[in-house]
């Protein structure tokens, strides 16, 4: 395990309007180090996708379900972000992170797909009925290009 | 999330401002669908020039607006992205199913010329 | 107890750079409801002001403390900010709000003084050894003019 | 926090730049002495154009500074505050002991005149 040099853990109610705060959120913890803008609007993709997630996918839209997001500074300059939800879970989760893949008709499924592109590294836990762990990090200073 | 709206003959010119997420998409699907329906438009520009973030959730936005547009053999297409908002519509592979215009302007009269 | 509409709550290392995180998210926030400029910019103050207390003073500025601020935005369009440390406590509530009482010899002691003039209503409880709450209430629309 | 710091004369002329919250206090009170003792400056002004918020951390480091210069009979002034920094500034009542310029040059002006 990485020593944490700093961390910040937030809970939230499962509302759309606090995606943008948890966004905000990260691009500020995120400037502890010297990322330059791309970088800064990659994390708040992936951060959004994920906290969206839990909020479409994990609690079905209701605003009771609560959200966790704890970042930490790893040493080695090493951003985590963990969003946890207690929701409804992920059957087959291996499936779920195929691009394109989608249980709802109207999305993309690119969810998974954009975190994994934005970040160095993406690992997915999650149990029917108990909820769904994401958690992702980014190592400073990004490797360049997409 | 504000959205500006302004018709130029049949095409209906939309322009989001802010960050395009899961809050600003539902306010968009709606405000977009009704203008289509009240206009009588055919076509769809969204100009993206006042967007500062998009995700999945705003892309699936504009996704479905293209999917009604077109069932009913109009064009849509998007203009003026930013390069932070442009690598998230290129990694979606938007840009294979709709033209990306530079500038609101240059789409405009390419819309109306092919239109006429 | 009104009800609450939303909330976020968060955890962090008593550090001096998560302050600024504090202060975005407070403004985030905030921003549900729609206040000028100069409302966000005392609620900024307001919650910096508090945030660092529990830091410098509240912790003695050891890193290994933990702050939390709770947020809600209650019926009737008001916000409440919760700000709490486990830290060493206050053993005269009443005299450390006086303006200009600090027990720092190069602090200004109007900490308690801003957050009072930028919110309605301040309350302050602590216990010396086990730590300090401090609730801090916004009714919106503000009232003009300080 | 980024400071910018000119020498004009025996005036110090420093510019910080974002929020004077602790973190940032921290390294003007740091830098601010060191340039002090470096430079050889009598007065200090503090260019505040460029400060977007302040706390009273920020407030204690101002005043920190104004305490040294004077008790070695200089002069410290404030220049350029923005409204939110001002109401800030006067609500701790600094106005009643250094002098808050609306702009940069005005105070340089003012300084230079007295100083002679
Ligand atoms: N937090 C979650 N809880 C439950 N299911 C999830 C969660 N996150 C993702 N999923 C599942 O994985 C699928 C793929 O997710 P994603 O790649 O983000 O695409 P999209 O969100 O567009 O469906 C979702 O459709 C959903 O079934
Ligand atoms: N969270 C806290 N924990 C312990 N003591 C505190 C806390 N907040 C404030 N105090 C005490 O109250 C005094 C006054 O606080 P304040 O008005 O903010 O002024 P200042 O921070 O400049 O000292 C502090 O000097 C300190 O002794």
């Amino acid at each position: 395990m990485k020593k944490r040099l700093n961390w910040v853990k937030f809970q939230f109610a499962a509302r759309p309007e606090n995606i943008a705060l948890a966004r905000v959120a990260a691009a500020s913890f995120a400037s502890q180090l010297d990322w330059n803008l791309a970088d800064l609007d990659e994390i708040k993709v992936a951060v959004s996708e994920a906290v969206s997630n839990a909020i479409i996918h994990g609690y079905d839209r209701n605003p009771e379900g609560v959200v966790e997001l704890e970042m930490s500074l790893l040493e080695g300059e090493v951003l985590e972000f963990i969003v946890r939800d207690s929701g409804k879970g992920i059957p087959d989760v291996k499936q779920a992170m195929e691009p394109a893949f989608s249980t709802l008709p109207d999305s993309m499924g690119l969810g998974f797909t954009f975190m994994q592109s934005f970040m160095d590294e993406l690992e997915v836990e999650s149990s029917p009925g108990r909820g769904t762990t994401v958690t992702m990090r980014k190592k400073f200073p990004a490797e360049a290009g997409v | 999330m504000l959205l500006d709206m302004e018709l130029k003959g049949n095409i209906l010119v939309v322009r989001p401002e802010g960050e395009l997420d899961l809050t600003a998409a539902e306010t968009f699907r709606k405000k977009v669908d009704e203008a289509m329906a009240a206009s009588g438009a055919l076509h769809l520009l969204i100009a993206l020039e006042k967007v500062e973030f998009i995700d999945s959730s705003g892309l699936g936005a504009i996704l479905g607006r293209y999917k009604q547009v077109t069932d009913r053999k109009g064009r849509v297409a998007l203009a003026g992205a930013s390069p932070a908002v442009r690598r998230v519509l290129e990694l979606a592979g938007l840009p294979r199913i709709m033209k990306l215009y530079r500038e609101e302007k240059e789409a405009l009269r390419e819309m109306a010329a092919e239109a006429s």
